[in-house]
């Protein structure tokens, strides 16, 4: 019965008109602006299920279709659809959304309702952008979606917010009008901003090359890239907790959106001519980044530089089919790798979201992130420590937990591109175990630190929820990633299938 | 001879403008300072009413009147109506800081209604004479209302120096039209294109020639580098309820100049003209992004950002397509908005004896009052292209237009120095947000009145534009397609 | 015989939860009734299987239970795979396992993370049982993974020494090491096969033997040899070989049940088991063979030799393991599968019964380990020394007692092979012998026999800075431990001695036929077993052998230095200063490690590239634009000496930047 | 060289003469003065182009009333005529290459691409003046219409901007002196004591005492 | 015979010379004023000219207008002189350069 309802449309706006009305009512009632947030962001959730469990399988069809003309002048038409690429992190942003909303339940101090507002309308934005298919409207709802999070950085974030939050915005928005560029450019070609049209549009190779360089800097920001990376520590170190899981969760994830939906299908051919240096620099953010994650001193910039090594295997991922192809000489294997980058992305928006909200609870206690200042916390938080630990594994990528099955795919993926590839890939087993046990061991473990651990007292039951729920998904993952691989394996055989044919 | 009375129908606008004008004038005289709210009243019902009168002429026709000296087609109709808008805008945030600071003067208004009525007659100028003459009457009314806060030294050496510069630019523009006068032997802007069709090539050189000369004095009217130099001081100068009224609505009546001009006038010329401005183009992106972000007043930095945005402007129109032009419109008629609140806000924020125009004066201001420093987060984010507020779609429409006609590298300059503008857009909004505000301003900002509703009108109305951009970029494509 | 399985993996796991999580509820009692329960289900069922395997001629089962995922034609899923190895390797696992649990109710009586520890060895158990019973190799990664997240766990029992937290690091990353092989080679198969089934992938192991890859321009590598290569590094990593094995000495910081289960008995020959699992794969690839074989000797005597001088009950009992798991991997080198699985089952018995020998001292010792500090136990504790001997002579391989047949098939199965290395391999092996007789009944001497030191114990006493109070400092008055205790110590007595005498069947009979399959022309055990008459036969033929020798050499030397002259060894030691200072050095590899990696790797990041003190600012100013803020020291114990150049004051440009950080921040 | 031609170079040559003049002496009357003179020779020049009514309304408008308003500001106003030449030489050369690099493109060009022939000179009963009218009030009413308001805004702007009420004019009203009551003699007013910062800034900005 | 080049290059060097007089007194406003009457002047030199050439009155109604717009700015040019010298005590342009910040 809810097949012709404009369900994308109500995830849209409802928390978007949500967070206005959070807002107006809560301004000055913090009680009031909680409770109303929280409705919006769980109504949001519920209202994003039929996604899940109407969902099409089997089929790379665009599913729950809306179209409506909206800048007749530029053949710009409201037009909304998701597969199964978008659909799970449509379903991921709608669940962190309500992780993030009660996370900020009593951190948040200073002006609630401001911090609420901002949370969900980004969460209108964010399922703006994965559901869109028209290019104008995907842009729109990709930038727009830089305004809350540079004010809730801003306001909410740390010392050095203000170099942070700028930082940010400009490396972000740098990447993305080259962008604006290339879609107005096949808009030009094409006469329409429909993403599908953009597929099938036929374009020369040195067109293909500017457009797939252009495409990198929006979404090699996004995600982000080793040489354009350094936005991402800085932002993760000052913002608020909710700002952290929003950005680590599914922001980075945009990135990842980008390049399955623009980058690949549209530029195949600079796509395979590229792809080693996309293969390299993803290879650098695994080891490089690793590497440095482990020199961190700081709680945040550690799993910041571990989502960033992480998702140097979604790139790695999507790119390795080319080099499948010019190694092997069909596609086998090619969907394994895009596949693999896609559960890494959503296994990473669990983690990461899970890491960032345990460094917020040590922050609430504590005020610190410096590692320096913690240690033995498992000592006073056992129930803490307990998920720490937990999350940590995932963050290695240990069987059972969804951590290792995108790592797994990619990994068996790159070995059919090159031994090589997959072997500094590989490495990240051991790096991963090295920085997230190392800030385990100098975190958790040990003896009680100092007076200010031995004051800890262990989670309350709203964090003990959340924590509950992240680990709840990440089992689930990771026990039984099979639904989630059903959703989008039409979607990505279809890709492949695509990506396979020269435009030339 | 036989003379026919030319239609004054299509004129009806104008000729409202004018007496009011006039009436206003007179009235004005017999006023006590007290009751100059009056006046004040009048003017803003004198736009009203014009406006009232252009949507009733409104019509997708077009209408040659005056020995064909005059149209009045889409793109006139939609062009007045926008100056009409941001005109009452410009009027209404004036007015609490004219009164601020005992200038509440009847000139003001009147001064301005001839500077609107100016604009009207290059909007609807299908003349190189009457081209000229409403350029002339919008500029010395300008001139005029740049100096005439007296006592104000910086004012009035603002005003001289535009006066010089306007002048020579007027001196430019006149030696160009005489060049094309003399290579067509005709004033008029459809025989002159038509001529120019038929022209051979001997004649091309000179009229290239006069054609730079024309670019050059446009170049300067509007302020783009390398022919910028005026525009910081005089912007920085001026009063800024003056600043506000030269900033916003006479780029309207310059875009309708150019399109009259160099479009319809010279549009067989396209190919030599575009290369000029693409020159003038980047040229002003760059100086005025990049100049900008040195600014420590607000209303040079806007200054150099209108710089940036003439560059765009150009942008759209040297496209040479019927979409370009309607793009550099959208563009025009945004800018003008997002420049009224821009300007608007910093009126808002000035008191009497105090000038909120530096940069620091906005510190904390979302702290004194969340809601002006949302609408005004919104109008920077405009001014910096970003979605959703409208001001993106105005740079997609150029920039498409400019791909569109195959300067994909043009396209991309406009992106590289569209973020550094966004860089000190958002230094704006970090100040506003993120630091404390200064001692001496402090307090909250207590919104009250007109001037309070209008901006959050104003600003609103960017955002909503920019989620509903297809309306205005309608009516734009219908100005320029019909 | 689905239920069964499922029955027989899922009853530890339930136990585990039921602990883990509802611990405070349930109690102490609680706790360890409910996770014996589910490990006794275990073990019974696993009885009972491999009844119905060996005896009730039940085929071998091999069936998905659930479809993990399925991507790119690949099916991911969750299998069993049953056959005699199997079944056997299940039936010590639970079995081991059981007594573990058992013993330690009375090992972890006053232990305040008791539930806690219940818990782990039953997701142990579990983990385990996932691991031997995969039938692809997914689920075999899954098992390899989480018995070491499980042995992560368990060595940071007590999380608040510093040592146990720094061990259980080391533990879990070195194992990744070698898991980080394990994923290669596994790769490296699906590459291939485009499956993770097991039986799917073996059918491929032929053609894949003549399948190449080429890793480098103008190096070609044959592709079953690199992912065998590959697999067995995980091997290294998860059953200690060298140079993988440095994680195993530390984690004796564990408890002592855990040293038995995990580090002796079961997890340790996860790698032993794994390559009997490949033999089909592996059958076709002499260079990995003779890799194995290779390491495996190599393993097997210098890790004995450490343990030689360790003092540390456990930790000799540790490089005892060591050298065992080497031997094994011998075995497996030398294409003796069947031998080296049989000395797994055996070893497994013995070990863990030396090992809960060992803790059993530990605890009537009030947790002193260092042997410097015992002697003359034998009479304070009959049935600990009677079950202590009993292990040791399996170890050493005495005759009658199970590690001889196993040892002594090892031994002559590598003499009988020709793989490239078999003879230094055969070398390495019989010396070992002698070794490991040596610092067994060292170790024996020195615990149960001669004058009792108990009054030098403050010296030896561990600082474990956690001040518990089960540390009872002074003189301790050692005796018998309680019956939890000895229980499973006379249990596992019994199998230690007897388990031998399945030899016939197991080595050369059809046992593994179904599992294991040995090419023909490689079948050492088959050359063996052309002489086998039975297991006196065996022995009688084995008393004849040199190994035998050279252990009654060991075993005598033992007694008459450490019963006879016990003022020798220490002149000795004296003697021989470099070697055992070597020895002592554990040749190096910790700080070779430490240097390498700890401290190594992020001079390296940074130093490497070109970035130390003495490069350049031109060439350092935009590498530390990349990571600016990002060389900041993570605490006291990071080695950062070679960053220093980032430290600003050094690099003019570089501080520059800093302060006012380029045109774009600059108005800030 | 026909009469006419050397008239328009005798005319031409004044013209720029006194142009060169006008902008290089030191003196603004004496430019003033030479800009006469170019305007006087420019209308010469113009009635030989048949543009006689022009030609007078330049010297009667230009000479006769701009001029003079030009001579009028420049003596009202005391003008230190040494500052006023500070820099001269200094943009001497720049000035000059420019001025140098403009007249010979431009005339360049006028020689090279512009020629038309000459026109058949109207006869004398052609009144310019008439036809100039003629069309001035039928075609062109409407920029005529708008040079009036042009002219208009001109007397506003010279008005508002020049025109004065001087404040410190002490002028009496005698009908306020008698208007005057006790109340508006005296009036009290209750102060807060200021604040440092207030009067700092009002020291800095011409702030307006009665703003408390 | 006086051709058109004759005027137009007259005009052409009478505007250039204006050009040169707005660089040479860049500091001296009153001058600038003269010589932006003396660059229109230019401009009605041109305009009579083609309007003679063509035989097109047109040319010289632009001059009569012309002639009418550069009175008004005059006045108005002066106005702001004034104004300025009244505030500043001078005329001179350069120091409008205070402005800069």
């Amino acid at each position: 019965m809810f097949a012709d309802w404009p369900i994308l449309s109500l995830l849209i706006w409802l928390p978007i008109l949500g967070g206005f009305l959070t807002l107006a009512a809560g301004r000055d009632a913090p009680v009031v602006a909680r409770r109303l947030g929280l409705s919006v962001a769980v109504a949001t959730f519920v209202a994003s299920l039929p996604l899940w469990f109407m969902f099409e399988r089997g089929t790379a069809e665009m599913q729950f279709q809306e179209v409506a003309s909206w800048i007749p002048a530029f053949n710009v038409n409201y037009h909304l659809g998701v597969d199964g690429i978008s659909m799970p992190l449509i379903l991921l942003t709608t669940l962190i959304t309500v992780v993030v909303v009660i996370a900020a339940w009593e951190s948040v101090k200073d002006r609630i309702a401001y911090y609420l507002a901002a949370m969900l309308v980004m969460e209108g934005l964010m399922i703006g952008m994965f559901a869109a298919m028209d290019a104008v409207l995907f842009y729109v709802f990709f930038e727009a979606m830089l305004i809350p999070m540079f004010l809730v950085i801003g306001i909410w974030g740390g010392p050095r917010r203000v170099y942070a939050t700028i930082k940010f915005f400009l490396y972000t928005f740098l990447g993305s009008v080259f962008m604006l560029v290339a879609l107005i450019w096949m808009y030009i070609q094409s006469g329409s901003f429909l993403i599908q049209d953009f597929h099938a549009l036929q374009i020369g190779m040195t067109a293909q090359i500017l457009i797939f360089l252009a495409f990198f800097l929006a979404f090699a920001v996004k995600i982000p890239m080793f040489p354009v990376h350094t936005w991402l520590p800085d932002a993760h170190v000052e913002a608020p907790t909710g700002g952290s899981v929003i950005l680590a969760a599914i922001m980075l994830k945009i990135g990842g959106y980008g390049f399955l939906r623009f980058s690949l299908p549209i530029t195949p051919d600079a796509s395979a001519v590229l792809d080693t240096l996309m293969i390299v620099l993803s290879l650098i953010a695994v080891v490089y980044i690793g590497v440095v994650a482990l020199i961190q001193s700081d709680m945040k910039k550690l799993i910041a530089y571990s989502s960033i090594a992480h998702m140097g295997f979604v790139t790695l991922g999507f790119f390795l089919a080319f080099y499948i192809y010019s190694n092997t000489g069909d596609w086998q294997g090619a969907s394994l790798g895009i596949a693999g980058g896609m559960v890494q992305m959503i296994s990473h928006g669990f983690i990461s979201a899970a890491m960032f909200l345990a460094v917020g609870v040590l922050y609430d206690r504590l005020h610190s992130r410096q590692i320096a200042d913690y240690g033995g916390v498992v000592n006073t938080m056992p129930w803490f420590a307990a998920f720490f630990v937990l999350f940590a594994m995932a963050n290695t990528g240990l069987p059972g937990t969804s951590g290792f099955v995108g790592e797994f795919m990619v990994i068996l993926a790159a070995f059919k591109a090159d031994f090589w590839i997959a072997f500094l890939a590989a490495t990240t087993l051991i790096l991963a175990a090295g920085y997230t046990l190392w800030l385990v061991k100098r975190v958790i473990f040990g003896t009680v630190a100092n007076e200010n651990v031995a004051g800890l007292s262990d989670m309350n039951r709203r964090e003990f929820f959340l924590m509950g729920l992240l680990a709840f998904f990440t089992l689930l993952l990771g026990v039984w990633p099979a639904p989630l691989l059903e959703v989008m394996n039409a979607t990505i055989d279809n890709l492949v299938a695509h990506i396979a044919h020269s435009k030339l | 001879m036989n003379f026919e009375i030319p239609a004054f129908l299509p004129a009806v606008p104008e000729m409202f403008v004018l007496g009011m004008a006039c009436f206003i004038l007179i009235l004005d005289a017999f006023l006590p300072d007290s009751r100059r709210d009056i006046t004040y009243g009048l003017v803003q019902a004198t736009l009203a009413g014009a406006a009232v009168l252009t949507l009733w002429l409104a019509g997708p026709e077009v209408v040659l009147t005056f020995s064909d000296s005059f149209i009045k087609d889409p793109m006139s109709d939609v062009l007045k109506l926008a100056v009409y808008v941001t005109s009452f805008f410009v009027f209404l945030y004036s007015r609490p800081y004219l009164m601020a600071r005992d200038i509440h003067k009847g000139e003001f208004y009147i001064l301005g209604l001839f500077a609107v009525l100016g604009m009207m007659i290059m909007i609807s100028g299908h003349n190189l004479l009457t081209l000229y003459l409403g350029l002339e009457l919008l500029s010395l009314s300008s001139y005029a209302l740049v100096a005439f806060w007296r006592d104000n030294t910086r004012a009035s050496e603002a005003a001289m120096k535009y006066f010089v510069l306007g002048a020579l630019a007027s001196g430019l523009l006149l030696y160009g039209m005489s060049m094309i006068y003399g290579m067509t032997g005709s004033l008029d802007i459809a025989v002159i294109a038509s001529e120019l069709t038929t022209a051979d090539e001997a004649l091309n050189v000179p009229l290239v020639f006069g054609l730079v000369f024309l670019v050059v004095a446009i170049a300067f009217k509007l302020g783009a580098v390398p022919f910028h130099m005026w525009v910081p001081d005089v912007y920085d100068g001026a009063p800024t309820a003056v600043t506000l009224f030269i900033a916003t609505a006479p780029k309207i009546a310059a875009f309708a100049f150019l399109m009259r001009l160099l479009v319809e006038g010279m549009g067989p010329m396209h190919a030599d003209w575009q290369g000029m401005l693409i020159i003038l183009t980047v040229l002003s992106l760059a100086v005025g992004n990049v100049i900008a972000i040195a600014q420590t007043s607000i209303k040079r930095m806007f200054a150099y950002s209108t710089i940036a945005h003439v560059g765009f402007l150009f942008m759209g129109i040297l496209a040479g397509t019927d979409s370009g032009y309607a793009s550099a419109m959208f563009y025009v008629i945004v800018y003008a908005l997002t420049a009224a609140g821009g300007f608007g806000m910093i009126v808002f924020l000035s008191r009497r004896g105090y000038e909120a125009d530096r940069l620091d004066d906005f510190a904390g201001l979302a702290k004194r009052n969340p809601w002006f420093a949302f609408i005004m987060l919104l109008l920077l984010f405009s001014m910096a292209g970003v979605p959703p507020t409208v001001g993106f779609y105005a740079k997609l429409a150029v920039i498409q237009a400019a791909v569109g006609a195959g300067l994909v590298w043009l396209g991309v300059v406009a992106v590289i120095f569209s973020i550094i503008g966004a860089f000190y857009y958002l230094r704006v909004v970090k100040i506003m947000f993120f630091d404390e505000p200064k001692e001496e301003a402090s307090e909250p900002v207590q919104p009250s009145g007109a001037l309070a509703t209008a901006l959050s009108i104003n600003g609103l109305a960017v955002l909503l534009l920019g989620i509903f951009p297809g309306l205005l970029l309608s009516v734009t494509h219908y100005a320029i397609a019909g | 015989m689905d239920t069964i399985y499922l029955l027989l993996v899922l009853a530890p796991l339930a136990g585990a939860i039921v602990a883990g999580l509802f611990g405070r509820q349930i109690g102490r009692v609680g706790a360890h009734s409910v996770t014996i329960a589910g490990v006794a289900i275990s073990f019974l069922l696993s009885v009972v299987v491999f009844y119905q395997h060996v005896f009730g001629g039940v085929g071998v089962y091999n069936e998905s239970v659930y479809t993990w995922m399925v991507s790119d034609g690949i099916r991911f899923e969750v299998g069993f795979l049953v056959d005699n190895l199997t079944a056997m390797m299940m039936l010590v696992v639970t079995f081991v396992s059981l007594m573990v649990h058992i013993y330690t109710i009375g090992y972890m009586q006053d232990d305040p993370g008791y539930q806690r520890f219940f818990a782990y060895i039953s997701l142990f158990t579990f983990s385990m049982l996932m691991l031997v019973m995969a039938n692809n190799f997914m689920q075999l990664f899954f098992g390899w993974e989480a018995v070491g997240l499980v042995s992560y766990l368990l060595i940071g029992f007590w999380y608040k020494r510093p040592t146990a937290i720094y061990a259980n690091m080391k533990a879990f990353i070195v194992n990744r090491v070698g898991d980080f092989g394990f994923l290669i080679g596994i790769a490296a198969l699906v590459f291939y096969t485009g499956s993770l089934n097991y039986t799917e992938v073996f059918a491929e192991g032929q053609a894949m033997s003549e399948a190449t890859i080429t890793i480098w321009p103008g190096w070609t590598f044959g592709l079953l040899d690199l992912a065998l290569i590959f697999l067995f590094i995980g091997a290294m990593g998860k059953s200690a070989q060298v140079p993988l094995h440095v994680w195993l000495p530390d984690s004796m910081e564990g408890p002592t049940p855990i040293s038995a289960l995990i580090h002796a008995a079961t997890m340790v020959t996860a790698g032993i088991f794994m390559v009997a699992r490949m033999s089909p794969l592996y059958e076709f690839s002499v260079p990995a063979l003779s890799f194995i074989l290779v390491i495996g000797a190599i393993t097997a005597f210098f890790m004995g030799l450490i343990g030689l001088v360790q003092n540390d009950i456990k930790r000799v009992v540790a490089y005892s393991t060591l050298s065992q798991l080497g031997y094994m991997t011998v075995a497996l080198g030398a294409s003796a599968y069947a031998a080296g699985v049989f000395h797994l089952m055996t070893h497994a018995f013995f070990k863990a019964l030396l090992f809960l020998a060992a803790g059993s001292v530990i605890i009537a010792m009030h947790h002193l380990q260092d042997m410097r500090a015992m002697g003359g136990l034998r009479r304070h504790m009959p049935i600990t020394y009677v079950t202590a001997l009993i292990g040791s002579l399996a170890l050493i391989g005495f005759p009658f007692f199970s590690g001889f047949f196993s040892k002594d098939a090892i031994i002559e199965a590598v003499g009988y092979s020709e793989i490239p290395g078999a003879t230094f391999a055969y070398w390495m092996v019989l010396l070992g012998v002698f070794v490991t007789a040596l610092y067994t009944f060292r170790m024996f001497f020195m615990v149960f026999h001669g004058e009792e030191r108990y009054d030098q114990a403050h010296h030896y006493m561990p600082d474990h800075g956690d001040g518990e109070d089960h540390h009872h400092h002074g003189t301790p008055h050692p005796h018998e431990t309680p019956w939890v205790v000895t229980l499973p110590l006379i249990l596992l007595a019994i199998p230690s001695v007897v388990a031998g005498y399945f030899i016939g069947p197991m080595l050369f009979g059809d046992f593994f036929a179904d599992s294991i399959f040995v090419s023909e022309a490689k079948d050492v055990l088959a050359q063996k077993g052309e002489s086998y008459t039975g297991v006196f036969g065996f022995v009688l033929h084995g008393l004849v052998a040199p190994a035998f020798w050279f252990a009654m050499a060991g075993l005598a030397t033992a007694w008459y230095l450490y019963i006879k002259r016990p003022d020798l060894p220490a002149v000795i030691a004296d003697r021989l200063r470099p070697g055992v200072r070597i020895l002592e050095d554990k040749y190096g590899f910790d700080r070779f490690n430490d240097w390498f990696f700890a401290g190594g790797t992020r001079r390296r990041a940074f130093g490497g590239l070109g970035v130390g003190p003495g490069a350049p600012c031109a060439v350092r100013l935009p590498l530390s634009l990349c990571i600016r803020d990002d060389h900041r020291p993570a605490g006291p114990d990071v080695r950062l000496r070679d960053l220093r150049g980032f430290d600003d004051d050094r690099c003019e440009a570089h501080r520059c930047f800093k302060e006012r950080p380029c045109l774009l921040t600059g108005p800030f | 060289m026909t009469f006419e031609l050397f008239l328009f170079y005798l005319f031409g040559a004044i013209l720029l003469g006194a142009a060169l003049a006008m902008i290089s002496v030191r003196n603004p009357v004496h430019a003033a003065l030479f800009l006469v003179v170019c305007f006087v020779s420019a209308a010469a020049l113009w009635l030989m182009a048949e543009a006689e009514f022009l030609g007078l309304v330049l010297v009667l408008v230009y000479v006769g009333a701009v001029m003079v308003l030009f001579l009028f500001v420049v003596m009202m106003l005391d003008i230190n005529i040494a500052r006023l030449r500070e820099g001269f030489s200094e943009y001497l050369p720049v000035g000059l290459v420019v001025a140098a690099a403009m007249a010979t493109v431009l005339v360049l060009v006028i020689t090279r691409y512009i020629t038309m022939d000459a026109p058949e000179r109207a006869g004398p009963e052609y009144a310019n003046t008439e036809a100039l009218g003629a069309v001035l009030y039928t075609e062109y009413v409407y920029p005529f219409e708008i040079a009036a308001v042009i002219l208009l805004v001109a007397i506003i702007a010279a008005i508002s901007l020049t025109m004065r009420r001087r404040p410190d004019n002490k002028r009496i009203d005698p009908a306020r002196q008698i208007e005057v009551s006790r109340e508006g003699r005296v009036r009290m007013v209750s102060m807060k004591s200021e604040d440092k910062a207030r009067r700092a800034r009002g020291a800095e900005r011409d702030d307006d005492p009665n703003q408390e | 015979m006086i051709t058109l080049e004759h005027y137009l290059v007259l005009a052409a060097l009478l505007f250039s010379i204006s050009v040169a007089g707005i660089f040479l007194n860049r500091k001296n406003v009153i001058v600038l004023l003269m010589c932006i009457e003396l660059m229109l002047l230019a401009v009605n030199i041109n305009f009579i000219a083609f309007s003679f050439f063509l035989q097109d009155l047109a040319g010289q109604v632009f001059v009569f207008f012309i002639l009418t717009v550069a009175a008004a700015e005059a006045a108005i040019g002066l106005a702001i002189l004034v104004l300025l010298f009244r505030n500043r005590g001078t005329i001179n342009v350069q120091d409008l350069d205070e402005m800069k910040g």
